[in-house]
């Protein structure tokens, strides 16, 4: 039985592709047709739809509260900053400690940064998720050190 | 002999090779070129690759319901469990959850007012939102659709999920096609809208935020946003719940896991069935290239909100303090991606320039701005309206 | 305008502002305290932070039942999808699958017979259970409650989805709370209960378990708990299977995944939601405030009936090998916290004796005896009743 | 204190003691022995210790339908939850995922027509289809019967969720013991059917597959196979597209994840579930013995199909291109001990014959092969027939 | 139309603050009066509920199962050591070998004692969860090296 | 009460003792007669069930899928390998690079084959899994590197 199958075998092969070249054909041709004619029909541009959806009512009080929750967390930030620095002076100023030169003096040269967004720069450019982004600040913070000539130590970290 | 034919024959009629039709083979090609764009040009590949190859899954050509459980539409079958945390919006938050334990909000916490950013860039939803009405959607359809202008994957399948779920495909794949696209899409909008002099401008750098501070800052921010729009509370309660566990300091192992297996397998599920719920025989529609259409015009609009709103922050600046307004572009969110451009952008004017850092805030900022856009079109077309 | 004015005031009234009560603020201010508690103090942070933050995001004020699915208790929400998982007690055993494969049961393979100070320390469940029997709750929701005295998170939760699904959150909450709290609860009990010279006693080191006897003991525990209490079969046969993938030798990389990914993400759904079933609006009831009140009472019980049984068993023990009877203390469970208390005074009062090892034994065995407990109360409560 | 007796005697009839049967006991056996094969002689230990102490957990006697929701066929019980993914078919594609992040299918890629070794052992599985049909199995019962000469754990439990869901226990069980086995059932039907000569047989080093070919064979891959038999979609989907995620080379983390914590929980909540599925009450039939003698007949047809179309190959090649037949017994799959098999009998006959990369070829082509002869049997079972 | 909703945004922020604040007072008071209420009302003792729910009966009856579960999984246990230190001696006495010192000599100066519970000390004292625990005890063993003479029967635990 | 409960304790343990022991001894003459008697009656040989069950058609229907399946991904890659080969070398040409030695002339020797298998086999001796075979593979690529002694390189390989 076996063996008279597979002298059969060609003639199957012979009529399936055929089948199948006709059935892919003819798909095709439907397909087109059908999404061609229904794009045509079906788009239109309708203006009224707009106030009949309350488009603009929804879309200017949406945009209203989007800016107004950002606003009060930004708000919230800034006050927090604020206060925390003023503890911290206040706690500084009891013990008697020296204030610390601000940290926008420690900015002021500039090449700290130039180092550090080198680095970034150098590392960005070859990645391509969040996760990464956070992975590589880790990693250049920690590579960071006092010891290490400000830009020699950051040049040298190894790309993953 | 004969009845062997016969089987084979009717074998034959159950096959790919005789179901097929012009549809699956264009979709077969779109998966081949989203995992030849991950590939080759590493475009999202993290996203597009699972997306890709479950289109290709999605678009193997079969007899549907005659009890054999294979299509992401058959009850019963594996897709279709897997789908199911698509479908009822749980997989987004989860994301969200392992987004949070790997975010470092640090560049936000440094410069709060760059937040506002944030939400000048979610114009691209609103716009985007009354475009599809005018195109005939209807409002909860129009919602979802404006959604891609967040620039958020996750956001726009749990707002899809909830308002269009006969949509979640075509949004899901035209939100992250242009989030992948951001290179391509961003950089002649922003330069449109932007002068040279304004290009060039430096800022300060960043100072660094206290560990207090990024504690404080998921609880402060769940509480801000979610008391104005309870309806985000699902994605942003996860996002700043995974944040906290980053900045605890004392639950380490948890935020590994979140960021780690949690996010993967969750982001590995998503990928593949929202590639392969693009099955032909119901994506294949022209309300799909609308949504594909809208989508692009939607980043578009959304990027030009944030560069806008930049520049108009800066009439309140004095010289020194203003911002460089091509940060304003990465408002849109698609961490980092959009970031990124701004920064490639800055460089290419002044090789000093480094932008990055100040792109981040705005960039976070975007995250939290489509969400809770995302929650205020949930209480209005779910409830309200 | 009067419109817009209308939609802002309307949409306002769907605000966490807007629906805020004191209930929504006293939890808040709760979860506020747990995470303080959890990062500061260091108290089960692994537990505390995401219930704490769960508790924050339980009690963003929002208007039920409108169809915006935020709730835990509202039908397709995330939280109620995820808060399947603790109502069906699917959790718990997970969660004992990890710690099974993290446990090494060492201490009390060395030293069996302090297994019985393990079995000393269950008194407090069932004194609590009677006192909740008179204070008027019904006999199966004084079977969850007793259980805090357990001192075991995970049985805790089980038993009361099981027997009170009502209290889940406020029995969690106690159960948890207290055991965090255990280095405050736990030392008083014990001094009042012992004199100095008990407390001076030095034990024999324990001798090294061989690996052939950490094999059979997994097998072994099964076998004889589950013969004796069927119902315990969910949290034991998870627990002893956890520890078997640890100590086969051959099953490493399962046991890893079990006591890392595995039990973390579960902690991660199951504290976040256990925390938002807190939700003011349910929880907030002078029912709350009692199990809270009798939690407290159980944890001090039972470490009264570890302590006094440790002094029990001396009476048939020759001078040199008398127990330390701080150690019964530890049978309680709350592994490894009441351990290290224990281990704690001891060297208070003489700082050569270090009781660690020996209390971890019967600090594993609570974790078995309030297992068994559970699931005699069980069979008795649900069905012989 | 009658009173107390009498609770005590019901609380005893409710206990394993009360309950136990033979059939528990020779089940309890039964697990201890897999437990011990697992760890004693390294027989599959990732799957037989999970297995084994499932089948403990699972035999451990209880009374059922009380409301106790402890077996894992009673509604509400964790384990049932858990089984539900075997039940439905969900676990087996998600460790076929897992598998093909880990399998590296370059000895395919550099001698693809060894390929066709992988399909000639699949003659196993048809075997046992017709003698089961034989000894009064329906149809579908020995189509699943069958898939267990497939030698292949999750394309078996696949099947059999779908084809003959009351036997799933069975059929596991006698697919991982087999696999297990390989070392002792395979050699002697090798030797039986080869000639010393044969088994000398050298082959030349197999070329290195370029990366190219490897991204490129998971998707060509997944076209061929599943568009001539659609119904092997969930199984070969999810293995190519776990293949795709580790050739890719852009999403290594996702195929890490993939390949050890997702797999890892999945298989241990598979291997307890199936191992507790075997309870004594509904597990001990005739049936379950028959399909254990049918699965090792299946093992020894499927080695023998190889060999012999191996031997049959040689026919057409010349000298010097010639295979060593030996590795046609590897197309059973139960990768890669079949493959390891076949690489100790060669260096057994001579030190330096290194069969087995070569091996490893026919050895995941079987996976391939039993996939697709899987899809085919629930086309025609579940519909065509 | 947006900019007149700019110029009304103050007015409109006012009333929503009085209506906010109006409502969370009420609602506190509301609140705080409910709970007492209720807190005063609902709780009594009633001793007799004890014997309807058999209290009692399933307490002793808990106990005592608890009890003699663990206190077969202990006989068994301490009878396993027996056995298998039983069959350890017996095949040495077989193969000729020198039966060592028993390990409670080797614990007789408690030195070893003191080294290991110190370490576990130290180290427990920073620890806060089960896997800590463990990873501990692993890390300890691992720390143990050569140079220090006393613990040498330490040193030759197999680690995994 | 307790007390008289631990006076009466043995009792019941014996009964307790008695009953289960009972329990057990008829449990076990059931099943064993149960599950004899199953066997023998349920067991018979049909040999017509084959073509009701149409059991030759779908077995060589499905061993033919199987074979054509693949087969044809076989001939794919054979004819992707001779593509792909073709490529490579028209690019070389192109450019006018020296064709390296065939890949089948550095197999000549076989000794680095040897040295690759012999590693092989040494790792699998011990390895019992899909993903150890696969770990181990890539180590040996990466320790192979040209500059290192044939053998020795391979023999140092870290067993984890
Ligand atoms: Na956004
Ligand atoms: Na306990
Ligand atoms: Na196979």
């Amino acid at each position: 039985m076996i063996f008279s199958f597979i002298q059969n075998i060609d003639t199957i092969s012979a009529k399936v592709n055929s089948d199948s070249l006709n059935m892919v054909k003819t798909a095709i041709q439907d397909t087109v047709q059908q999404v061609s004619e229904k794009s045509l029909g079906d788009i239109s541009f309708d203006f009224s739809k707009i106030a009949e959806g309350n488009g603009e009512l929804i879309s200017v009080v949406s945009m209203a509260v989007v800016f107004s929750s950002l606003a009060l967390l930004s708000i919230f930030l800034i006050y927090l900053t604020k206060t925390l620095q003023l503890s911290v002076r206040k706690k500084r100023e009891k013990t008697g400690e020296i204030t610390p030169a601000s940290p926008k003096a420690m900015d002021s040269t500039g090449e700290i940064d130039a180092a550090i967004f080198t680095a970034l720069h150098l590392h960005f450019s070859e990645l391509h998720d969040l996760e990464n982004t956070v992975l590589t600040i880790n990693k250049v913070q920690r590579v960071y050190s006092p010891w290490s000539s400000k830009i020699y130590g950051l040049r040298n970290i190894p790309r993953k | 002999m004969e009845q062997l034919l016969d089987a084979l024959r009717q074998f034959f009629t159950y096959s790919g090779f005789y179901n097929i039709t012009f549809g699956h083979v264009a979709m077969i090609v779109v998966g081949l070129l989203f995992i030849y764009l991950a590939i080759k040009k590493d475009y999202e590949p993290l996203l597009l690759v699972p997306i890709g190859f479950g289109i290709l899954i999605g678009n193997i050509p079969f007899v549907e319901n005659i009890g054999l459980q294979i299509g992401i539409y058959e009850q019963g079958s594996v897709l279709n469990y897997i789908y199911f945390g698509v479908l009822k919006g749980i997989f987004p938050p989860l994301i969200f959850l392992g987004i949070g334990a790997m975010t470092d909000f640090s560049a936000l916490l440094s410069n709060p007012k760059l937040m506002l950013l944030g939400a000048a860039a979610q114009v691209g939803i609103f716009f985007t939102f009354i475009a599809a009405l005018v195109l005939g959607f209807t409002p909860a359809q129009a919602g979802a659709i404006g959604i891609i202008g967040g620039a958020d994957g996750p956001t726009a399948i749990f707002l899809a999920s909830k308002l269009a779920p006969e949509f979640i495909g075509a949004i899901a794949i035209a939100a992250y096609s242009y989030m992948a696209l951001v290179p391509v899409i961003q950089p002649p909008v922003i330069k449109l809208l932007t002068t040279k002099k304004e290009r060039l401008i430096k800022m300060k750098p960043a100072r660094v935020a206290t560990k207090l501070e990024k504690i404080l800052f998921p609880i402060a921010g769940l509480l801000f946003t979610t008391f104005i729009s309870p309806s985000a509370l699902p994605l942003l309660g996860m996002l700043f719940f995974g944040n906290l566990l980053k900045e605890s300091g004392v639950t380490k192992r948890l935020a590994e896991t979140a960021s780690r297996p949690l996010i993967d397998i969750v982001t590995i599920l998503l990928g593949v069935t929202v590639g392969a719920s693009t099955q032909a025989t119901t994506f294949l529609t022209p309300q799909s290239i609308l949504i594909f259409i809208l989508g692009a015009v939607s980043f578009m609009i959304a990027t030009a909100g944030g560069v806008l709103f930049a520049k108009f922050m800066n009439l309140f600046f004095k010289e020194g303090e203003k911002i460089n307004p091509m940060i304003g572009a990465s408002g849109v969110s698609a961490v980092p991606d959009s970031a990124r451009v701004v920064h490639t952008l800055g460089i290419e004017e002044d090789s000093s320039n480094y932008l990055l850092m100040h792109a981040m805030a705005p960039n976070v900022a975007g995250v939290i701005g489509s969400a809770v856009a995302a929650g205020i079109l949930m209480s209005f077309l779910l409830h309200l309206v």
